[in-house]
């Protein structure tokens, strides 16, 4: 079963994510946003980065890369689709997942470690994560502030603490289905100890789980 | 341009310069981009070592990591444009030193900036550090290289010139060192990147190379714009470029533009070569050739291909979305000929003007003040330990720097194993058992009173805080920020502080493989304190399995000082400083045999002691204080000398374990303490209560940045 | 032609930017200043001789990528 | 009172943001545009009854807060 993980032009997570899934045993391929056949893939991840620039507003213009019909349509097909950081940006600018982000309460960038709990477990990315198990990754944005005005959001994983501003403290948002995730802290620097968490493993072990045969 | 300088460029050519040639050598010949007080100082530095693959001269320095392993390394300064517009002058400083490292073949992989400013009670100043933090932080994050460390002081002499300095390293593999050289006759010169515009003409070399006064208000629309978005592209079309092997050689764009990346490629190859202005894709029309010539626009790198191999190159350009033009061709002969509008605009010797720069023997004067300050008796420091430690901990050059290095993507890569707010940084390098250290060490008090031994005792601080995640020093590049250097007293320091580095690095046996020199840190006619930077890398092969950590201290373990007894001597201190707010005395001097073996024992020790921490600002006290806040635990301390509690004697550092668990040497060690409790003890004073010292210590910055 | 677009943000969004703006003309002693808001212009030159032509497609690429229906509303202007 | 104040880069620095959003507009089909520049728009609500005056303290706070005289100039028109 294989997941790709998409690299639009700014994007710089790409690495870490492969890195991390293939250390739990999956098998990931990257591939350039201007891919138009994801018909080989039974899941794929939009990493965390700044896709062109996050000019104009994040993810606006990575939305509109041609790879993202593939995206579109896996979507659809009930595949895992898991936005990281600007990855849940793009997403939510493509329509796939409610709400949108903006910039942080406190107007700066935040990098460090954030407690988390699971709220919900019926999704792509905390399927193997207990409700209410406490999560410790690296929160790594600017524009983590999700809004939903709507409020059609289902909220998978909430901060503990408001390190941002988001809604109901929401740091993952699932679709419907729960086959379509954005999270705006990143598991895959959660793998290894040494680096100070392991904590992220039981979420990208979820998602790969997730993955079926196409 | 001075008038002599003039006269060598008529007697150079044998005429008079042609509007673009004067243009060319102007930016040339300044002082940033020429060198020309520093140079002849400069010879001075050791560095050959076994290891050295690249020394000073090329863009970035490279060493030797084994295994076929290297790693390039740089570091530069941004000051002034850093003060004219904070955010983009940091910004476009964090660009500039990631291309020095990439155009060297290398995959840049870490950050660290060293910045310095006024005291942040001035709106003005917080207005300026604010700028800078967003700014390394806008581009750094943006362009996808995690900033891991630097260093932040603050003191009024900055008030009116703030420093910025950035410093990058990169690795690769030996088959992918790329120099820049503009290869043989046959190959073109392609420019790759975003469009020229007027943006920043002769803006690093010209504002870096004059005062700062007025005037300088009016030369802000030479302010150039950082897109961390095309460098990003920019570094990945580059790295694919040596992947495959299509270039002769690469020369980033920075200071002095197209000039420097077409005369100095053609110098260092011994070739000439023929420049077509029109050819260079630009952003605004209507721009003269000695505009072309000297515009800083950012994020452009100057690829030299093989013929057969153009087509190649600009394929990958247009796939990875950035703009190329061919604008060059390599000849026989050593003369740079450029072309605009179909006129020859310049015919000069390539070489000269790097070669052919004038050097400059300034006149040196040891100042008269510098007796009268180390005869004035350093204050004794009275008072109940306790309140002292707490002052310090609330100040912002001691106090935790989250608020800087939380706004910096300090863990992309997934290689951060020791990252910022510890001694060195301890990066990974994946697929082998090597970590890289790296501290950067800067001390303008330390060398105001003593420019030489200070500078000496940066390079063995350095070491020790490399030391201390399990490398041993390996190379050293340097960031010398001074005064006015017409100023015969500036020129002493500057001769003094390299000596004083030259010294250190001799004795512990490592080169000096790169550096930069920023000259006219004045305003209104004050000069900086002397401000060298040393950034020194160290190698931990194998890299200790679990590296010691300031939070690892546990209920029960000791504290031990290892390193020379300290005399209790507060000159030039933390303490002096927070406490007193004066500056006198002298400081103790670096002892070199004690270095070398401090430095030696901490890299053996951290593959066996949970907690090891170098002895620096704030002395003992601050040290221990700092393993209580990180491990979230207590200690008693049984030292109750002020002197001995916060003096800042070099090459110590304490070590925290298991009692019986590790032989520490006699002499060189003793017990001062032991971990316990919720609360800090510092002799007979008062208990701290732990979670005092943390928000005393997290509050420093956030604190006064409210206002 | 020129075209002048503004995109708002919608009153029910937070605009952190607003907030912090406000508070720093507080600080400095501003304090008749009772809101603040910032939006976005974007200034466009575009190829055409029939400003209705113009508005239109100029309507579309906001609807498209410029504004964000969940936070912005917009306007725009053919300016000559 | 309502006051717009609307803050430009000025012509001279680089436009990083509008170059890419020129060339996002291209990719998607919208050939016809030829320069895109992003300014910010700021619109305060200031208590005062003197236009003149309101005026005047608006320009302060341009030059004291909301505009970068290195990069940007400003206009300010007071809306009633
Ligand atoms: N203080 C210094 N110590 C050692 N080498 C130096 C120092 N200053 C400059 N150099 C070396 O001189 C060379 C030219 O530097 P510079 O002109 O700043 O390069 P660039 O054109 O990339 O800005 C570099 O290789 C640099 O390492
Ligand atoms: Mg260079």
């Amino acid at each position: 079963m294989r997941t790709a993980v998409v690299v639009f032009p700014g994007t710089n997570c790409e690495q870490d994510v492969a890195h991390a899934l293939s250390s739990l045993g999956g098998e990931v391929e990257l591939v350039w946003h201007r891919e138009t056949d994801l018909s080989g893939f039974d899941g794929v991840v939009l990493p965390g980065g700044f896709a062109h620039g996050d000019y104009l507003r994040t993810g606006a213009i990575a939305r509109f890369s041609p790879v993202m019909a593939e995206v579109e349509r896996m979507a659809a097909q009930g595949l895992p689709v898991l936005g990281i950081c600007n990855g849940f940006q793009v997403l939510c600018e493509a329509g796939l997942l409610p709400g949108a982000l903006i910039a942080n309460r406190d107007l700066a960038f935040i990098c460090r470690f954030v407690d988390l709990e699971v709220v919900d477990n019926d999704s792509i990315l905390t399927g193997s994560a207990e409700i209410g198990q406490r999560i410790r990754i690296p929160l790594n944005s600017y524009e983590g502030n999700w809004v939903d005005p709507g409020k059609t959001g289902r909220i998978v994983l909430r901060y503990l603490g408001d390190p941002n501003g988001s809604q109901h403290a929401a740091a993952g948002v699932a679709n419907d289905g729960g086959n379509v995730v954005g999270v705006m802290p990143h598991p895959e620097r959660g793998v290894d100890e040494l680096l100070g968490s392991g904590d992220g493993r039981v979420l990208l072990e979820g998602f790969l789980h997730s993955l079926v045969p196409a | 341009m001075t008038d002599e300088e003039h006269e060598s460029v008529l007697g150079l050519l044998g005429r008079d310069p042609r509007p673009a040639e004067l243009a060319m050598y102007s930016v040339m010949w300044s002082e940033h981009c020429s060198y020309k007080s520093s140079r002849a100082h400069l010879r001075r530095f050791p560095t050959e070592a076994p290891w050295v693959v690249v020394g000073p001269g090329e863009n970035a320095g490279v060493v030797d990591l084994g295994d076929g392993w290297l790693a390039a390394l740089r570091i530069e300064s941004h000051n002034h444009p850093s003060f004219v517009e904070p955010y983009q002058g940091a910004a476009t400083g964090v660009g500039g030193i990631l291309r020095d490292v990439f155009t060297m073949g290398a995959r840049p992989i870490a950050l660290w900036d060293q910045i310095r400013f006024g005291p942040l009670e001035d709106p003005k100043n917080r207005y300026l550090f604010n700028g800078v933090v967003s700014g390394i932080a806008g581009y750094g994050n943006a362009v996808g290289v995690p900033t891991v460390g630097g260093e932040i002081e603050f003191d009024p002499c900055y008030s009116g010139n703030p420093l910025v300095n950035v410093m990058c390293l990169g690795i690769l593999r030996r088959e992918q060192l790329v120099l820049g050289t503009a290869g043989s006759p046959g190959t073109v010169a392609v420019l790759l990147g975003r469009a020229t515009g007027r943006d920043g003409i002769g803006g690093a070399s010209v504002l870096a190379s004059a005062s700062f006064d007025d005037e300088s208000q009016e030369k802000r629309p030479s302010v150039q714009v950082g897109d961390p978005f095309e460098e990003k592209k920019l570094i990945e079309a580059c790295l694919e470029l040596y992947d495959r092997g299509l270039v002769a050689g690469v020369q980033d764009l920075g200071a002095a533009g197209l000039s420097c990346a077409t005369s100095e490629p053609a110098g260092r190859a011994g070739v000439g070569l023929d420049v077509d202005l029109d050819s260079v894709h630009v952003r605004e029309t209507g721009m003269t050739a000695p505009e072309l010539l000297m515009s800083e626009s950012q994020e452009r790198m100057m690829a030299f291909v093989p013929t057969d191999l153009v087509d190649e190159v600009l394929a990958i350009a247009t796939k990875w979305e950035i703009d190329s033009a061919v604008v060059g061709t390599v000849r026989v002969g050593g003369t740079l000929t450029v072309r605009h509008q179909g006129e020859i605009v310049a015919e000069v010797p390539a070489a000269s003007l790097a070669d052919d720069a004038p050097i400059y023997d300034r006149p040196m004067r040891r100042p008269d003040w510098l007796d009268g300050l180390w005869a004035t008796p350093v204050r004794i420091l009275e008072g109940d330990a306790a309140d002292i430690l707490l002052r310090l901990l609330d100040d912002p050059a001691l106090g935790s720097t989250a608020w800087v290095h939380e706004q910096y993507d300090h863990m992309l890569f997934l290689n951060t194993v020791v990252g910022p707010g510890s001694d060195g940084a301890l990066i990974r390098v994946r697929g082998t058992d090597k970590g890289l250290a790296v501290s950067t060490d800067g001390n303008g008090r330390l060398c105001q009173l003593d420019p030489r031994d200070g500078s000496s005792r940066l390079v063995y601080e350095a070491a020790l805080n490399v030391a201390v995640t399990g490398a041993r020093p390996l190379a050293v590049v340097d960031n010398l920020n001074f005064g006015n250097p017409e100023k015969p007293e500036v020129m002493w320091q500057f001769k003094e502080s390299v000596e004083g580095i030259s010294a250190a690095c001799e004795m512990l046996g490592i080169p000096v493989v790169g550096g930069n020199v920023s000259f006219y840190n004045e305003t209104d006619g004050i000069d900086i304190h002397p401000t060298p930077v040393v950034g020194l890398l160290g190698l931990a092969d194998p890299m200790p399995g679990t590296p010691p950590r300031l939070s690892r201290a546990e209920e029960g373990m000791e504290i031990w000082e290892i390193g020379p007894e300290a005399n209790g001597n507060l000159s030039g201190t933390a303490a002096q400083r927070v406490i007193h707010d004066e500056l006198t005395g002298r400081p103790t001097p670096p002892d070199p045999d004690a270095a070398e073996k401090v430095v030696a024992l901490a890299a053996d020790l951290a593959h066996r002691v949970p907690v090891l921490h170098d002895i620096s600002d704030g002395g003992l006290a601050v040290a221990i204080a700092e393993v209580c806040i990180a491990s979230q635990i207590g200690a008693n301390v049984a030292e109750t000398d002020n002197g001995r509690l916060f003096s800042e004697d070099p090459h110590r550092l304490i070590a925290v374990l298991e009692p019986h668990t590790v032989e520490l040497p006699e002499g060189l060690s003793r017990k001062v303490g032991t971990i316990r409790g919720d609360s800090l003890v510092l002799g007979s004073s008062d208990p701290i209560d732990v979670r005092r010292l943390i928000e005393t210590f997290e509050g420093a910055i956030p604190r006064r940045m409210a206002g | 032609m020129k075209v002048t677009v503004e995109i708002t943000r919608r009153p029910e969004i937070a605009d952190p930017q607003g907030t912090t703006i406000q508070r720093a003309l507080h600080d400095l002693g501003n304090n008749e200043v009772m809101s603040v808001r910032v939006d976005r212009v974007i200034h466009l030159e575009v190829d055409g001789d029939d400003p209705a032509v113009v508005q239109s497609r100029v309507e579309e690429m906001c609807r498209q990528v410029l504004a964000n229906p969940v936070l912005e509303d917009f306007s725009v202007e053919v300016t000559g």
